[in-house]
């Protein structure tokens, strides 16, 4: 499908909790600047796969391999460092510091140059906030900035978990086009969405989930039609 | 000047010279050891959230470390020290395991790690090693003067780990470790090997400490080095001050180790119920301690 | 931005105003003694609250004598010059208790230094003192390696270094022949440690024979397991030496068991003979041995201060009860500083110990004779003989059963 | 000699469930450790030995009073801090800072009150004769302590699985909000709650002279962190798993003093550490957070 080759390929990822099948053997593949939409409904596995390619879970059984390397076993600041990184549905910025130490912690750590700080706060509109805590950002900066902090580290490929959900439609666009713009780059993004909207506005390719499997892949409009997609998300 | 710096001299230099003028030495040299353990819980608590109620574990590991040199191997105090402050990493080493558990529980098993430390350290069965629960008595070394400069040196060095950790990066991760570990790790941190440093940091410092206190009162019991109302009292003092500065566990242990002292010395169980209360008050109205009264009104505080 | 450097200042501001402080602190010393200034602490809280109280009161007891008769006479001013004590509260912590010597030292610049209770709290008071060359009245701190022939700031007033207490009670167990097998139980501290190492040097080669030898944590509250292992040796005799609260934990288990042993042995009942018999019972200690010490156990050849009948009077009429051993080692140390600044010629601390030297051995109070090692100022006159409850129609009594000079009868052996 | 030290593991297993018991109710309830925990308990065995020595009442006697007084403490500290706790940003933390100044506060006014000696009611109390066990004989007081050990465990049992109370008390175990959500008045089903833990202390506490030996205000802490091995070793938040931890604790105890008497301190020390690190959800049960 991908003109070249992938830059991150899942197989046949499985991660239980207790007695919920979380993921059950999600498989797919994504390629450099490519951008590839998760869609389903709650708990049918999405955010787990996330948290399972990021490292923040390992998973149970399956493989996740980076440029066709395994980096199922790493820890996440090693996948960090070799170019994965996230959002957070929840923005999870350091809430004690600064903007500015905020992207200044992660640019040191993740052995960027720290000219990109400046350009990234100009990039994400942070700039005129760079002294502010973080924990007194409303919730739509909150998510800027989260996103600031994993472009500083420079990814390759960036995982976006639900970034529109409680934007008004001026910063749902202006997220769009940002994301767009990162994409352009040559950075591949996993996007999580509930706002399928939104979602059109980044990319046709989608891969719908239930129950923790990949029931659906191809453009948002085919899926649209789909009679198995129709019915996981108006009678699931 | 790295910020802060000119508040640390200014400590340090105040009990270089008051012995000059003040004649109770114990009195300051025990603020001084209090001064040390509070900037030690600071490391931890303060900058990576562990909250370790067992760090009085440290300090009596890098008492005996260090009392244990002098007798077995004949080593002076000052190298003794060291040795001191390595056994106490020693021990942080083998428990830093316990980092895995959050919050509560590692408090607590903290805790239960002191209380084992102790336990073998008084064990009559280690007589031969340790003096079990006879105590030490390092009366051929005693010096007074020259353990009292030991520890203005040893404050010297919390002191000035904390102005490192206030300026460097490494301060920064432990505090984006602290508010967020899994967003930490995205921002390239290694979570473990930072928190891991802090922790060998903290212990050392109580190790110092320790060792520079056994030094000091060259006869103790293995109950009076590993008291768990030392914990409790660095703990209270750096509460109070404000943790994740410098200036807060210093104005925390001056102000409540002094008034414990002027107050305290006649109606001691009255001063629990102080500690008791102030804390309380702390939790309920004033979280992050006297020093953020000074952050509202917008001063800044190293 | 104007704060800034002002903010900096605030160290040394800092330390002008706390230097000012203690300064303040410490400006008075009086040249020539109105009164004759003796320091002291006390534990109000604690593992040694009980028996720390005990000792001041006696003490505070001697004072109040002293000076209703003017003071006691200072022969280096050549006139009689009134007593002030000077106590802080050091809530049985030795780090507490290492500041208020201090204290007492060099900020309240004390004539004579007195112990609190104890070896634990006596501990951190010997470098102390020897760093200030003040001479220690150490009262009931018995732990052997505070007395070094390097040393000359340290006397023991009150009891016997704790190595020399068992010496009786070895003679005594290798006199009797139907004691074989001994049980020794002990809590780990320097006090009792060291007991119990003199203990077994002096039964080995004998016909009594250890069975069991174990060594509890001070802490100990507890004895119903132990008791039960003690049980399965099959003692001839049990000797348990403890603290008041291992004692009181040992015999409370011991009737609790509903055990019996032909010979029990602790210390403490034959030092604070109230507290034991309203914390165990009379039933408990009745047949138990102990070493007996004043008030139980009388001394007649006192040639210093008021005998034991005298005492307990006044002390009766003065504090409303009976007095303890405690009370009694109190006020011991204060008829042995009386007698020091009687003697010596100048309060200078090693002529204080000199004098002391110099009565040693010659002095009988109701404490027993004085008589201290003159190297290193350890107690040797002192002695702890054994005694066993008998009881009658008027409660419990001692009966004085080694060495044989004191013995006033023979032990009801095995215990009924 | 066998026989023996495993009977009496059992009478005190039983009795160390008790005391860890109340601990593991709270815990679940409202997921926070009480560090005073210990010190109630102390309060109640002052408040036993208090009733012993002024009327000469049997602690048998005094547990209703122990009750009362302490489902009131509960309730009233319930609504003076919890509710303001759970608003707070890191509450877990908080409260139990917080727990452990109330704990300073307990111990400062009950040596105010009490004073420091160590003290003790006498085992004759429950009569002089020792009690026959499968032909070991045991002193009577540890053979009542377990038999009301047994009983406050079966009230609980009761409580949770047979009362609407307790019904309501699981729901809130499993999920405050959804039980929230469900009309359930989780504050006073929380409140409660701690004041039964509170009891369950206090109960223990009063026959702790006859199973921990003598009594002082300094006892608290300990206690509180054998309580959390017990209920550690069981399973956290599950209040019946605080009987198996009680049984594996009490039962290690007895084994240790027998046979390892020097080394027996450890135990709990131990035990707590390394079930947290090996296997954290106890010996039964659900996970621990890890950091």
């Amino acid at each position: 499908m991908s003109p070249s080759a992938p830059l991150l390929s899942v197989e046949r990822l499985s991660k239980r909790f207790g007695a919920f099948q979380a993921l059950d053997g999600l498989t797919l593949e994504l390629a450099p600047g490519e951008v590839l939409g998760l869609v389903g409904p709650n708990g049918s596995g999405k955010t787990t796969a996330i948290n399972v390619i990021s490292g923040v879970y390992s998973a149970d059984a399956g493989s996740i391999l980076l440029d066709g390397r395994s980096i199922g076993g790493l820890p996440i600041h090693r996948r960090a460092h070799l170019g994965i990184n996230r959002t957070f549905q929840v923005p999870k910025p350091f809430r004690g510091l600064t903007v500015g130490e905020n992207l200044e912690v992660a640019a040191v750590y993740s052995r960027a140059d720290r000219a990109e700080i400046g350009k990234c706060l100009e990039f994400l509109e942070l700039a005129p906030l760079v002294g502010r805590e973080a924990a007194s950002l409303n919730s739509a900066q909150q998510k800027r900035l989260d996103l600031a902090r994993a472009l500083i580290a420079r990814p390759r490929l960036l995982l976006v978990d639900e970034l529109g959900a409680g934007l008004n439609p001026v910063e749902l666009q202006r997220m769009a086009q940002t994301l767009t713009t990162i994409a352009r780059s040559g950075v591949a993004l996993l996007v999580v969405e509930h706002l399928l909207g939104f979602l059109r506005e980044l990319t046709t390719r989608v891969v719908v989930m239930d129950a923790g499997r990949e029931i659906f892949e191809g453009s948002l409009e085919v899926a649209a039609r789909d009679r198995q997609v129709i019915d996981v998300f108006l009678g699931g | 000047m790295p910020r802060g710096g000119w508040y640390s001299v200014g400590v340090v230099l105040l009990f270089a010279l008051l012995p000059f003028v003040y004649g109770n030495h114990a009195l300051l040299f025990n603020m001084m050891m209090y001064l040390v353990l509070a900037q030690g819980i600071n490391v931890l608590f303060g900058f990576t959230g562990y909250l370790p109620f067992g760090y009085v574990g440290f300090f009596g590991a890098g008492a005996y470390g260090a009392s244990l040199a002098i007798l077995l191997v004949h080593l002076p105090p000052v190298p003794a020290l060291f040795v001191g402050a390595a056994v106490s990493v020693l021990v942080a080493l083998l428990l830093a395991p316990l980092l895995r558990l959050s919050g509560a529980y590692f408090a607590i098993a903290s805790l239960a790690a002191s209380e084992v430390v102790y336990y073998i350290v008084s064990n009559p069965h280690l007589v031969s090693l340790t003096q079990g629960p006879y105590g030490i008595s390092l009366a051929q070394v005693y010096n007074s003067g020259a353990s009292y400069a030991t520890m203005v040196v040893v404050l010297a060095m919390a002191l000035a780990a904390v102005v490192y950790l206030r300026n460097s990066h490494m301060g920064l991760a432990l505090q984006a470790i602290r508010e967020e570990p899994i967003s930490a790790g995205f921002a390239g941190i290694n979570v473990v090997r930072e928190r891991t440093r802090a922790w060998l940091l903290s212990a050392a410092l109580a190790g110092l400490a320790g060792g520079a206190y056994a030094w000091h009162v060259s006869v103790f019991y293995p109950k009076s080095v590993f008291d768990l109302n030392i914990s409790v009292f660095a703990i209270v003092f750096t509460l109070f001050g404000g943790v994740a500065t410098l200036v807060g566990p210093i104005v925390g242990t001056l102000l409540l180790y002094g008034l414990y002292n002027w107050i305290g010395i006649s109606q001691p169980e009255y001063f629990q119920l102080v500690f008791g209360i102030v804390i309380v008050l702390l939790v309920l109205f004033l979280p992050n301690g006297l020093v953020s009264l000074l952050r509202r009104a917008k001063i800044h505080v190293p | 931005m104007s704060i800034r450097p002002i903010l900096r200042l605030w160290p040394f501001a800092g330390a002008v105003l706390l230097s000012v402080f203690f300064a303040g602190v410490a400006a008075q010393a009086a040249p020539v003694p109105k009164v004759i200034r003796i320091g002291t602490l006390y534990a109000d809280s604690g593992p040694f609250a009980t028996s720390s109280q005990s000792q001041l009161q006696g003490l505070r007891f001697w004072v109040n004598d002293a000076n209703r008769e003017g003071g006691v006479y200072v022969k280096a001013y050549g006139r009689k010059i009134p007593v002030k004590l000077i106590t802080y509260n050091d809530r049985s912590s030795t780090t507490i208790a290492a500041t208020l010597y201090n204290q007492l030292i060099t900020q309240d610049h004390v004539d004579i230094l007195a112990a609190d209770f104890g070896s634990v709290l006596t501990s951190v008071a010997v470098p102390i003192a020897q760093e200030h060359k003040m001479l220690l009245f150490d009262q009931t701190g018995t732990g052997a390696n505070f007395f070094t022939p390097g040393n000359p700031y340290i006397v023991l007033t009150s009891l016997p270094t704790s190595a020399e207490w068992p010496y009786a009670l070895a003679d005594f167990l290798k006199a009797q022949t139907q004691i074989r097998r001994v049980a020794l139980l002990y809590a780990t501290n320097d006090f009792t440690g060291s007991q119990a190492q003199t203990l077994r040097r002096r039964l080995q080669g004998s016909h009594v024979k250890l069975v069991f030898d174990h060594g509890v944590p001070t802490s100990t509250s507890s004895y119903a397991l132990l008791l039960h292992n003690v049980q399965a040796a099959r003692p001839d005799a049990v000797i348990e030496f403890g603290y008041p609260n291992n004692d009181i934990a040992f015999l409370h288990d011991l009737q609790a068991s509903g055990m019996k042993f032909k010979m029990v042995f602790t210390i403490f009942p034959g030092q604070l003979f109230a507290l034991m018999k309203s914390s165990v019972g009379v039933q408990t200690l009745a047949y138990t041995y102990t070493y007996p010490t004043p008030p139980l156990l009388v001394y007649n050849k006192v040639n210093y201060g008021m005998g034991l009948d005298r005492f307990k009077e006044a002390f009766r009429k003065a504090n409303g009860k009976n007095p303890n051993f405690l009370n009694i080692a109190g006020f011991n140390t204060g008829l042995i500083i009386q007698k020091t600044l009687d003697v010596a010629p100048s309060l200078d601390q090693l002529a204080l110990r000199r004098s002391i030297v110099d009565f040693s051995g010659k002095l009988h109070t109701l404490n027993g004779t004085f008589k201290i090692d003159t190297a290193t100022g350890a107690q040797i006159g002192e002695t702890l003989p054994v005694g066993q409850f008998i009881p009658g129609s008027r409660g419990l009594t001692v009966r004085m059963l080694y060495p044989p000079d004191l013995a006033a009868g023979k032990p009801v052996y095995p215990a009924p | 000699m066998i026989a023996y030290t495993l009977l009496a593991g059992l009478l005190f297993g039983l009795y160390f469930s008790l005391v860890a018991l109340g601990l593991n109710l709270v815990f679940g309830v409202m997921r926070l450790i009480n560090l005073a925990h210990g010190d109630f308990l102390m309060l109640g065995a002052f408040l036993a030995y208090g009733l012993y020595s002024s009327a000469g009442v049997n602690p048998v006697y005094a547990i209703p009073a122990e009750i009362v007084a302490f489902v009131l403490a509960g309730v009233a500290l319930y609504y003076a801090v919890v509710p303001r706790l759970l608003s707070s940003r890191d509450p877990e933390m908080l409260s139990f800072i917080l727990l452990f100044g109330l704990s300073q506060i307990i111990e400062a006014l009950a040596v105010i009150a009490f004073g420091n000696d160590q003290r003790a009611i006498p085992a004759t109390v429950f009569g002089i004769h020792p009690v026959s066990l499968f032909g070991q004989t045991f002193p009577a007081a540890w053979a009542v302590s377990a038999v009301v050990s047994a009983a406050a465990i079966l009230a609980v049992y009761f409580y949770l699985y047979r009362s609407r109370l307790g019904h309501a008390t699981r729901a809130v175990m499993a999920s405050r909000d959804e039980a929230a959500s469900t009309g359930i008045n989780v504050h006073r089903v929380s409140a409660i709650a701690l004041g039964a833990g509170l009891a369950l202390a206090a109960i223990a506490g009063a026959f702790s002279p006859f199973m921990l030996g003598s009594i002082g205000p300094d006892m608290g802490i300990r206690i509180t962190t054998v309580s959390f091995a017990v209920i550690v070793i069981g399973s956290l938040g599950n209040p019946l798993g605080t009987v198996l931890g009680g049984l594996v604790y009490g039962l290690g105890l007895m084994l240790m003093e027998t046979y390892f008497p020097s080394w027996a301190n450890l135990l709990p020390y131990v035990l707590l550490i390394l079930i947290l690190l090996i296997r954290p959800s106890g010996l039964l049960g659900k996970r621990v957070r890890l950091a």
